[in-house]
C-alpha cells in the first residue's frame, strides 16, 4: 500500500510540477474547441447544433494525445525497468498510474468544459449533462489507451501511433458519450447511453491493468 | 556503511545458457555460478553481449535456451524468486531531472520496500551529500551515476547487476563503487558486474565472455 | 589570481539603471506614487462612470460597463506590445531586467485580456442576447489571451528560466508579426458570413461618455505601470533569494 | 549544394524507413474526417456544409502534431550539435529540414484527401478547390511550426506544447485556407483568398528558417 | 591510416575564461593554449566542469569573461573561424539506429565535406568492418561509441574536443583511441580530451580542474 501510494504521489508530484504539461493540455482542448467555429464558420444555430459532439471530440482527442505522458517517461529514463523489481505487482505499479494519469490530465479537462461550452453557445442543462457524461466515460478512454501507451512506448517517436491505435477500439465511448448528452433522443436513450459507458468503464479498469503491465514486460525485451 | 544486516544465504546458477535477439544468436553455452559473498567480472570486448546477459538473469530478455536459477535457504516462499530479489543498475539512470536527489532517492526507496532513514546516509556514501536538495536535471554525468549507484544501497536487495557501475566516474568514483561491492559481499550479497576496468575486489572472478557466435545466424 | 566579475563596468546609462540591482533600488520609490495616482484616477474616473455620465438611450444603465471594458480591451493590446518590445531587449542586448518583464507582463496581459473578455461578454447579454457571439473583434480577443496562455505555458515548461527567456523571446516576436494578420482575418472570416448584429460604432461619443472613458483608461494604464514595476521587483527578488538559497546550501554541506 | 542535397535526401530515407509513421498520420488525418460524423450525427447535408471545414481542421491538426518530428530526434541523439560544424551554414540545413517535412509529412495528407472528401459527401469541383488550398497554406503552418518545434525541442515532453503555441499564430492560415475552398461567398473572395494565403506562404517560408536556426542555437546553450 | 595530409599550423588559446549555467559559475579563471601536434587532457572531478568547458569551445554555451581564440596559419577567411575547424564527440552518439552503418557515417562525411572514400576505411580502423551494412541500432554500447568516434576520421577538422572518448570502450579500444589521436597529432591536429583514464598519448599534456567554485553563485 505503501509503495502504490508512493508511485501515486510521485506521478501527481512530477505531473504538478510541470505544471505547463497540465495547462498545455487544457489549452490544446479549448482550442479544438475554437478551431471548429472557425473552420466551419460561426453560425450559431449549426453550432449549438454540433456543440456536444465538439466537446467531446475535443475531450477524445486531447486524452488520446495526452496518453504518450503516461510511461514514455518512466520508459526512457530506465524507471520501467526497475519497477519490476518493487516490492509490489507490476500490475499494482501500472494501475496506480493510470489513476494519476486521469487525476492529473484528464480532470482538469473535465473542469475546463463549461468554458468551452460557453463559446459554442451551451445551456447549462446540456453543459451538466456533458460533464456526467465525461466523467463516467474517459476512465474507459484512459483504460484502454493504457494499453496502447504500453504497447507503443518502445518506439521512439511515439506521439500519434498510440492515438491512432487506439481510436478505433474506443469510437464506441464516444458514439455513447455524445448519446447520453443529446436530449431529445427518446425517453431513455440517455440514460441508457450512461449506463452502458459506466459498465464499460469498470470492466476496462478492472482489466487493463493486467494488459498494460504485460505489454510493458514485453516491449522491454 | 549503514546496513550491516547479512542477507540469507543464497546462489545464482547459470547454466547452457543462449541468447537470441532480433534472430541472431548473441551467446551460447554460457555456464557459471556465484555464491553468496562472491561477485564475477564480465568482460569481453565491445559486442559480446555483456549487456545482454545481465538483462537476461534480470529477466527483462526471453531465454533461448538453458536456464537461470536461484537458490535459497530462506524458505519464505514470497522472498524466494530472483527477480525480488535483485537489482539493476544500467546505462539508463532512471533519475528524473525535476525532483531533488532527496526525492528521487526516496522513491526508489519506498518502492523497494526499503528504510527511509537510509536514503540520507546512501547519499552521503556516494559523494553526494552537499546536493541533497539540488534538482537532479542539474547533475553532471558523473553526478548522475551517483546517484543511480545510490539506489542499491537503498533497496536492499542480495544480487547486484552492474553494467559499466564506473562508466563517467572519476577516480575516487571507481574506488567507490569497489567499495559498495566489497561491502556488499561481506554482508553476504553477490554482485555480477560487466565492465571494461580493473576493480580491486576480493572475492571476486573473472568470466570472460567470448567472441566466436557474434554477428552469427540461427540457421 | 582571481577575476573579478564587475556587472556595472563599462555600462552606459541606461544599462545601468536598468540593471537588476540598480532597478531595485530606484523602483522602490516609484511604487507609492504610482499607486497613489492610479487611486485618484479611478476614484475620479469611477465617479463620473457612475454618478455622472448619462444612460445610453438603447442599453440603460449597462453603458457603464464600457468604462471598465475599453480601458481592459486596450491594455490587452498593449501588454503585448510591451511584452515584444521586452523581447528585443532580451534578445539583442541579452538584458537581464528585459528577461524579468517579459515573463512577468504575460500573466498581466492575460488577466487585462481575461477581463475585457469577461466585460464583453456580461455586456453581451444584455445587448446582443446572448454571452458569446463570434464577431470578429471577440474572436481576434479570445485568440490573443490564447496566445498569452500558451507563452504562460511555455514559461512554466522550461526549467531553466533564462534558456527559456531566450526562447520565448522569439516566439513573442513572431507573434507581434502576426498579430495584425490575425485581426485582418478574423474581420474578414467574419464579414463573409454575416453582418455583427450591433455595430459597435453605433454608439454615439458625447463629451460625457468620452471623458470619463479616457479617465478610466488612464487609470488602468497607470495601474498596468504598477502592477508591472511590483511584479518585476518581486521577480527579481524571488530570483535573488532562490540563489541565495542554494548558496547557503552549499556552504553548510561543504 | 552537396551538403544540403545530402540533408534533405537523409531526412526523407529516415522517414520512409519509418514508414510506420508516416502512415499513422495519415491515418489520425483520415480518423479525424471519420470521427466528426459520428460525433455530431450522419445527416449528409449538415456534413457537406461542414466538409472543407472539417478537412482543414483535420489537416490542421494533423500537420502541428507532427511538427515534434522536424527536430526532436536530432536534438535528442547530438545530431543537431554536430551539424553546426557543417560545411554549410546551419540556417541552410533547416530550411532543408524544412522541406524534406513537408514533403513526407504533409504531402502524403494532401494525398490521401481524397478519401476523406468521399466520406465527407464533397463533390470533385470542391476536392480540387481543397486540394489547391492545402498546397499553397501548409507550407505557411509548418513554417511557423518550425519555429515553434524549435523552441520547444528541449523541453522533455514536448508533444502538445509546440502546437498549441502555434495554434493561434496560424488560424488566419485555416481561415483563408477554408475561404479559398468555400464556393458562392461572393465573386471573387476565394481567388483572394487563395491568394493572401500565397503570400502568406512565401513569406514566411523566406524568414523563419532564420527564426528556427537561432531557437535551436539557443536552446543547446 | 587512411589520411596523412597535414593541417596548416594552428593555436587555440583560452583566457581567462568564466563559465555560467543557470546563473552558478561553473568555472573561473580558465587559462591555457595549445597548438599544432599538441593535445591536453582535461581531468577532474565529477560536475567540475570538464563537460561544460568543452561546450564553451564548441560554441554551444555562451561565455561569461575571458576569452576563446583561434589563430591558424593558413589566411582563408572562410576556413578561419574556430567553428568550422573543430569536430566534438559528445555523450550523445549522433546515430540513427535504422540507417546502416555506411549510411550514418556517409551522411557526415558529405556533410563535413569529408571525401566519401574514407567512409570504409574508418569503418574498418575503428574496427567496425564487419558490421558495415548492418543497422546502427543494433549495436553495443561500445560500438556506437565506435561508430561515434568514426566520425572524426571523415570529417577532416583539425581540432578535436573528445568528451570521456573511451567511456563503453574495451581496452583494445582504449589503445584505438589514444592510436587515432597520436595520428591526428602526427598530421598537425589539436586535441582537447576530457577523460578519467590514462591514455598513452605522446604529445599531451594534462590541465586539472579544480572544485574551487562548484556551485559558487555570481555575485
Ligand atoms: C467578449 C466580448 C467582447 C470583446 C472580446 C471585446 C473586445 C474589444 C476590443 C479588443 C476593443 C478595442 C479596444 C481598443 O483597441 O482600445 C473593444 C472596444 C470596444 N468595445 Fe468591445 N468587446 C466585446 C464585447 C463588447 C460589447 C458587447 C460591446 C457593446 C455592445 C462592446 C463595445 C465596445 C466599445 C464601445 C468599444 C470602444 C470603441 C472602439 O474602440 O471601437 N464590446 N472591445
Ligand atoms: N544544463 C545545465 N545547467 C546548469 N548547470 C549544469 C548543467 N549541466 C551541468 N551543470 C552543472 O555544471 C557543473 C559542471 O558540469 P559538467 O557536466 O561540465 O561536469 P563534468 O566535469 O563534465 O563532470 P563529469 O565528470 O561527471 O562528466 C556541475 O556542477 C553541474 O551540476
Ligand atoms: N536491441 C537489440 N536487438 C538485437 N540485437 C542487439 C540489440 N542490442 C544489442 N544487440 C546485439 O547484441 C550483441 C551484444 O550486445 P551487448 O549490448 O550485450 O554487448 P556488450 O557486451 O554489452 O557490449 P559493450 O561492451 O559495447 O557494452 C551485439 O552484437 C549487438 O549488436
Ligand atoms: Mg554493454
Ligand atoms: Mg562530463
Amino acid at each position: 500500500m505503501k509503495a502504490f501510494l508512493s508511485i501515486l504521489l510521485r506521478d501527481i508530484k512530477l505531473a504538478t510540477s510541470s505544471f505547463g504539461d497540465m495547462l498545455t493540455l487544457v489549452l490544446f482542448f479549448i482550442m479544438i474547441g475554437v478551431i471548429v467555429p472557425i473552420a466551419i464558420g460561426p453560425d450559431k444555430d449549426l453550432l449549438a447544433l454540433i456543440a456536444p459532439g465538439v466537446i467531446w471530440i475535443a475531450a477524445f482527442l486531447s486524452s488520446l494525445l495526452a496518453l504518450d505522458k503516461m510511461f514514455r517517461q518512466d520508459f526512457d529514463d530506465g524507471s520501467l525497468l526497475a519497477m519490476r523489481h518493487a516490492s509490489i505487482s507490476f500490475e499494482a505499479i501500472v494501475f496506480a498510474k493510470l489513476i494519476a494519469h486521469w487525476l492529473t490530465s484528464i480532470l482538469p479537462l473535465i473542469i475546463a468544459t463549461p468554458m468551452l461550452a460557453l463559446m459554442l453557445n451551451m445551456n447549462a442543462q446540456i453543459l451538466t449533462y456533458t460533464i456526467i457524461s465525461l466523467t463516467v466515460g474517459t476512465p474507459a478512454l484512459i483504460s484502454f489507451g493504457a494499453v496502447g501507451a504500453a504497447i507503443t512506448v518502445s518506439l521512439r517517436r511515439g506521439g500519434l501511433i498510440a492515438p491512432v491505435l487506439i481510436l478505433p477500439l474506443t469510437l464506441p465511448i464516444l458514439i455513447f458519450g455524445v448519446s447520453a448528452i443529446k436530449t431529445g433522443t427518446g425517453v431513455g436513450t440517455q440514460g441508457t447511453a450512461l449506463l452502458i459507458l459506466g459498465a464499460i468503464s469498470l470492466v476496462t479498469v478492472a482489466f487493463t491493468p493486467f494488459a498494460s503491465a504485460l505489454a510493458l514486460k514485453l516491449t522491454q525485451e | 556503511m549503514p546496513n550491516k544486516e547479512a542477507y540469507s544465504s543464497q546462489q545464482i546458477n547459470v547454466s547452457k545458457l543462449s541468447l537470441i535477439r532480433s534472430e541472431r544468436l548473441i551467446l551460447s553455452d554460457v555456464n557459471f555460478s556465484v555464491k553468496s559473498g562472491k561477485a564475477i567480472f564480465l568482460r569481453g570486448d565491445n559486442g559480446v553481449g555483456k549487456t545482454s546477459l545481465l538483462m537476461a538473469i534480470a529477466g527483462y530478455l526471453h531465454i533461448g535456451a538453458g536456464e537461470i536459477s536461484w537458490r535459497t535457504d530462506n524458505d519464505n516462499e514470497e522472498e524466494n524468486s530472483l527477480i525480488d530479489n535483485l537489482h539493476f543498475i544500467a546505462h539508463q539512470t532512471a533519475i528524473k531531472p525535476t525532483l531533488s536527489l532527496k526525492d528521487n532517492l526516496m522513491f526508489w526507496c519506498t518502492l523497494y520496500g526499503g528504510a527511509p532513514e537510509k536514503v540520507i546516509d546512501a547519499l552521503k556514501t556516494v559523494g553526494l551529500s552537499h546536493a541533497i536538495d539540488f534538482e537532479a536535471g542539474l547533475l553532471s554525468a558523473g553526478q548522475k551515476k551517483r546517484l543511480s549507484l545510490a539506489r542499491l544501497l537503498v533497496a536492499n536487495r542480495a544480487l547486484w547487476l552492474l553494467d559499466e557501475p564506473t562508466s563517467s566516474l572519476d577516480r575516487e568514483g571507481d574506488k567507490l563503487v569497489a567499495n559498495l561491492i566489497d561491502n556488499h559481499l561481506e554482508r553476504g550479497g553477490i554482485a555480477i558486474i560487466a565492465t571494461h576496468l580493473d576493480l580491486n575486489i576480493k572475492n571476486a572472478k573473472t568470466f570472460i565472455l567470448t567472441k566466436t557466435n557474434q554477428h552469427g545466424e540461427i540457421a | 589570481m582571481t577575476q573579478k566579475i564587475d556587472p556595472l563596468k563599462k555600462m552606459n546609462w541606461f544599462d545601468r539603471i536598468a540593471h537588476p540591482g540598480q532597478f531595485l533600488k530606484w523602483s522602490g520609490y516609484l511604487i507609492l506614487p504610482l499607486a497613489i495616482l492610479s487611486a485618484i484616477l479611478f476614484g475620479v474616473g469611477l465617479w463620473f462612470a457612475f454618478f455622472n455620465s448619462p444612460e445610453d438611450y438603447q442599453m440603460g444603465n449597462t453603458v457603464r460597463i464600457m468604462y471598465i471594458h475599453v480601458p481592459n480591451a486596450w491594455l490587452s493590446q498593449l501588454v503585448y506590445v510591451m511584452m515584444a518590445v521586452s523581447a528585443i531587449g532580451t534578445l539583442v542586448w541579452r538584458h537581464p531586467l528585459a528577461d524579468v518583464s517579459m515573463k512577468v507582463a504575460a500573466p498581466l496581459g492575460a488577466a487585462f485580456t481575461t477581463m475585457a473578455l469577461f466585460t464583453g461578454m456580461l455586456w453581451g447579454r444584455p445587448t446582443w442576447g446572448t454571452y458569446w457571439e463570434w464577431d470578429g473583434r471577440m474572436t481576434a480577443t479570445l485568440i490573443l489571451l490564447l496566445m498569452y496562455l500558451g507563452i504562460i505555458a511555455l514559461w512554466r515548461s522550461f526549467d531553466d528560466q533564462l534558456r527559456a527567456a531566450k526562447l520565448i523571446a522569439i516566439i513573442t516576436l513572431v507573434g507581434v508579426i502576426n498579430i495584425p494578420i490575425i485581426k485582418f482575418s478574423v474581420d474578414w472570416w467574419n464579414t463573409l458570413h454575416q453582418p455583427s448584429i450591433v455595430s459597435t460604432e453605433g454608439l454615439s461619443m458625447p463629451a460625457s461618455i468620452y471623458t470619463p472613458l479616457l479617465i478610466m483608461t488612464f487609470a488602468f494604464t497607470v495601474l498596468f505601470a504598477l502592477l508591472q514595476t511590483n511584479a518585476t521587483r518581486t521577480e527579481i527578488l524571488r530570483r535573488k533569494a532562490d540563489r541565495q538559497l542554494r548558496k547557503s546550501l552549499n556552504k553548510e554541506n561543504g
